[in-house]
């Protein structure tokens, strides 16, 4: 179940990414996308009752057997530590050609901006 | 448990809010609302590398974000919608929906994850030999930094990347008159 | 922009240090707590942009100047490859371990552990932070030009 | 001798990182370097002809991190790539001159060479879309590097249709991790076998034909190429068109398809049918248009549906248990058209820009009469168009023929008619161009043109050289053996894929 509200915030994402007419709306629509897909990874290494991933000193000095039935998956947590700053990336790259853009043409409004056909 | 529903159904009523308002800095800053909405998940998650970094990422995303939106002219959006199109997309949306909806339920449930599951995943062996393979204490660190650093160094080539491409759309003069062409 | 009150750059200067010790600590202990190059790299950058935002532009351009920025971004993302290709040198594999595996530096749980990790981490959040700070420096230079036509 | 696979990589990693730290004079080293670099790449990729090998990053052992796997398909797409971004390299060199920012451009280009042969090395699922990200994020800034009205406007309608294609394969990614607990390939395509496809897995490779039909431009997917080829700066038009949408969209597609997966009937139905459509839509877009380069990327879109529709036919016979050596014969028709594509569309671009650098103009009604101004940019114009509309004996006219015959003998006549059919109004397309461009009356303001050589004409005669030539890859059975049998066994060999890398 919670995988499905994380699904209806991707879908949310893309509504806003597909249907609106504002280029700071559609940037904004494929940041909420983004989050889900975030979202979603680090639930799929869920585990009910576990602990991080990060052995400290108690656990060392306990065996680390207690930890390794507990842990969750760390797997999940690096790929999203890496797709975070991807995002982030292409966030930083999006808004600047929205702001050149807007520089040019004097509005956000994708209908406005239309030189190209087809 | 109960928790991940709060949390994502604020989530929800944030993302629903930042796309339907015509106001476009609260727009972002309903933006704002999801990402520390993530942020607190991901510590009940355990997963506190990842909140630490979303937390401060989500600060830097907000100041660019904020950046491209104030100090404009108009920050409230006008215009006609087109209604029909808008149905349409809305139609084929909840249909991707209810067929993703299904989808889920193959996964495992949620709170038992898969590498728990099959025998021999990667990531239990990263659990069990983390420590003694990298040295790391934390073994997040040690599969971004040791194990897949290969895909960090993609990582910060793709930010890398951005910040050049950043460059480039923001430079002043981009063209060279023809009279200073020497070719 | 001449930046904000007195007392606003007063405690801004003051807070910058501390924001920068603690971007330091997140990034040289990523490989034992969480943290880690990224989120340090960006703790740092904020540092620079509550001083952008307390002083003003030409405060932060003299302070830091965004030909040097650009550098230490470059200088961070060599260094990583770097680390990369000295575990080819050293090792035989691109990003082999070669510090911990081969010559077994330091212990368990301290600061000096983990072979090439802390440095990593060190390189990534160089990298990090100056590209970070740029792209933002770089955002709020650009003035709308007297070219945009309706 | 066959350099580590990471050097594939690492070495226009590393120059493009050193690049934009180049002082005020460096310009002309910087472009000198760049350039070596993608020599280098070029004389590398040669020398991993035939060769097969597997590199495990770190030492660590697969699934626990991350290997690079070059096989005959990887092997042919890292020489299609070094070759067209050699060519355009060098293009750029005086080509570029019009903008500023050339450092930045150059670095930028080489981040897009990495990122392409990084995504065909990988071996992981994760590791392919970071790479597939680094070429995304370089394309869509060098779509966008002259800030100009349409450029800004195409580049974003780039960026958001390209940035939906990565989130989709990156929830495909998810999903298959949540469904198999692994992220090697390898690994993946044992776990199916083992378990079969359940319904998350089909909606995986459901979003990933989505997000790599976008990033392959594949009709209904199309929105963005017709806007962004042209856009770009002709070099980068070269590139984009030639090599970025293959190894983005088309090379990943079919490894996950072929090789992951597995091949399956209504998959192959969806293949050939997006073959189909962006063929036959494609070319119809295309006559209509009077801009030089716009008509060029429409064409792309047609000429990606050969590719695809060579490659869907073979899968469908596979998925049959029909012969493998029909199969065979249809992929090598797809892959060897998706060679000589990166070829001579390359080179139509390069020409288009060399055109509009002397003119000024893209529309080809402002021109007429250029063979007395650029006759060399002429005849390498001809030898490309000849070669596009399939006339012998360039190389287009040999890829097409193997597709047709491949059609033919699987049974499906209709599709080698459209086939046909669609050839003809390309040829139709580009006499159009002939005719208008370089042929008629030279107007008034353009008797003083000249036409500009050096690297731009040195790049050109290297394509077009090539143009004429590799037709002999095919009928030379050493370099078909050496060079397309191998890519095309890869694909025959499907879900055997798993099986060598473990075993290795």
């Amino acid at each position: 179940m919670p995988y499905a509200l994380c699904f209806l915030l991707f879908m949310l994402g893309l509504y806003c990414a597909v249907v609106k007419k504002n280029m700071v709306k559609i940037v904004i629509g494929i940041t909420v996308m983004e989050y889900a897909v975030n979202l979603f990874l680090i639930m799929l290494g869920y585990r009910s009752g576990g602990t991080a991933p990060i052995i400290d000193k108690s656990q060392l000095d306990a065996g680390l057997e207690q930890f390794i039935s507990s842990s969750v998956d760390p797997l999940p947590q690096a790929l999203v530590l890496t797709a975070i700053v991807i995002s982030l990336g292409s966030l930083a790259l999006m808004i600047s050609i929205c702001i050149r853009t807007y520089e040019k043409y004097g509005t956000f409004d994708i209908t406005q901006i239309r030189r190209l056909k087809g | 448990m109960a928790i991940f529903y709060v949390l994502l159904l604020f989530m929800i009523v944030a993302a629903i809010i930042a796309i339907e308002t015509n106001n476009l800095l609260s727009s972002v800053i309903c933006i704002g609302a999801i990402g520390f909405g993530a942020s607190l998940m991901f510590l009940f998650l355990r997963a506190p590398d990842i909140a630490i970094t979303q937390i401060v990422v989500e600060v830097l995303g907000l100041i660019i974000l904020i950046r491209a939106t104030i100090s404009r002219d108009l920050t409230f959006i006008t215009g006609s919608k087109e209604f029909f199109g808008t149905v349409i997309s809305v139609v084929i949306i909840f249909v991707i929906f209810l067929a993703g909806v299904q989808v889920f339920e193959t996964l495992p449930n949620f709170g038992t994850p898969i590498f728990a599951e099959v025998p021999d995943t990667a990531s239990q062996t990263y659990i069990k030999k983390g420590l003694d393979d990298t040295g790391a204490a934390n073994i997040v660190a040690s599969v971004i930094l040791d194990y897949r650093a290969y895909d960090t160094l993609g990582e910060a080539t793709v930010l890398f990347t951005s910040i050049i491409g950043a460059a480039v759309m923001l430079r002043k003069k981009t063209r060279k008159l023809p009279e200073d062409l020497n070719l | 922009m001449k930046g904000m009150t007195i007392i606003v750059k007063t405690i801004s200067s003051w807070v910058k240090m501390l924001i920068v010790l603690f971007g330091i600590y997140i990034v040289l202990f990523g490989h034992l707590t969480p943290g880690g190059g990224f989120a340090g790299g960006v703790i740092l950058a904020s540092s620079y942009v509550l001083l952008m935002l307390a002083f003003g532009r030409e405060f932060v351009e003299k302070d830091l100047p965004l030909a040097i920025d650009s550098k230490l971004d470059c200088l961070g993302a060599l260094l990583f490859a770097l680390i990369a290709i000295l575990g080819f040198a050293l090792g035989g594999t691109f990003f082999f371990n070669f510090l911990y595996q081969k010559y077994r530096l330091g212990e368990s749980l301290r600061l000096i552990s983990a072979g090439t990790i802390p440095l990593s981490n060190i390189a990534i959040g160089l990298k990090v932070g100056a590209s970070l700070f740029m792209v933002i420096f770089l955002l709020s230079t650009f003035r709308r030009g007297t070219s945009a036509n309706k | 001798m066959i350099i580590p696979l990471p050097f594939f990589i690492a070495v226009p990693l590393v120059m493009a990182f050193l690049l934009p730290a180049f002082g005020r004079g460096g310009k002309t080293a910087a472009t000198l370097l760049a350039n070596l670099v993608t020599v280098f790449l070029l004389v590398f990729a040669v020398a991993s002809i035939g060769k097969s090998e597997v590199y495990e990053i770190g030492k660590w052992s697969i699934p626990l991190g991350i290997n690079l796997v070059l096989d005959g398909l990887s092997s042919l797409m890292l020489l299609a790539i070094s070759v067209v971004s050699a060519a355009a390299m060098l293009f750029s060199v005086r080509y570029m001159e019009q903008y500023t920012a050339k450092k930045k451009y150059l670095s930028l280009f080489l981040l897009m060479v990495a990122g392409m042969n990084g995504v065909v090395l990988s071996g992981d699922i994760f590791n392919l879309f970071v790479f597939l990200e680094i070429a995304s994020l370089a394309s869509y800034a060098l779509v966008g590097f002259g800030c100009e009205h349409e450029e800004l406007e195409a580049s974003f309608k780039y960026m958001v249709l390209g940035s939906i294609a990565s989130i989709f394969i990156l929830f495909a990614v998810a999903l298959v991790y949540g469904n198999t607990g692994t992220l090697n390939m390898a690994y993946i395509s044992k776990a199916i076998q083992n378990s079969g496809i359940n319904a998350g897995l089909k909606f995986a490779l459901a979003l990933f034909i989505v997000g790599f039909g976008l990033k392959a431009a594949l009709v209904p997917f199309h929105a963005w190429l017709p806007d962004a080829h042209p856009s770009a700066p002709a070099p980068i038009s070269a590139m984009l068109s030639g090599v970025l949408i293959k190894s983005l969209g088309i090379y990943s597609l079919v490894r996950i398809f072929f090789n992951v997966f597995g091949v399956s009937i209504s998959v192959s139905w969806v293949l050939v049918a997006l073959g189909v459509l962006s063929m036959v839509i494609g070319v119809f877009l295309a006559v209509g248009q009077w801009d030089f380069k716009r008509l060029l990327a429409y064409h792309s879109i047609s000429q990606m549906g050969y590719v695809i529709l060579g490659i869907g036919i073979g899968a469908l016979i596979l998925a049959r248990n029909g012969k493998v050596e029909w199969a065979a014969l249809a992929i090598l028709g797809g892959l060897f058209h998706l060679v000589n594509h990166a070829v001579f569309k390359s080179l139509l671009f390069l020409t288009s820009g060399s055109v509009e650098m002397s003119t000024g103009t893209r529309q080809i009604k402002e021109m007429g009469g250029l063979v007395e101004r650029l006759p060399f940019t002429r005849t390498t114009c001809t030898v490309a168009s000849a070669s596009i509309a399939g006339i012998p004996p360039f190389n287009g006219f040999w890829s097409k023929l193997i597709l047709i015959v491949a059609a033919i003998q699987a049974g499906f006549l209709y599709l080698a008619a459209v086939t046909i059919i669609v050839s003809l109004i390309t040829l139709i397309s580009f006499l159009k161009i002939q005719r208008y461009v370089f042929l008629g009356e030279l107007p008034e303001n353009l008797r003083q043109i000249k036409e500009h050589k050096g690297s731009m004409l040195v790049a050109m005669v290297f394509l077009a050289c090539l143009c004429v030539l590799m037709g002999l890859l095919v009928l030379v059975p050493g370099l078909k053996a050496s060079i397309l049998e191998p890519a095309v066994k890869v694909l025959t060999d499907g879900l055997k894929y798993s099986a060598d890398i473990i075993g290795k």
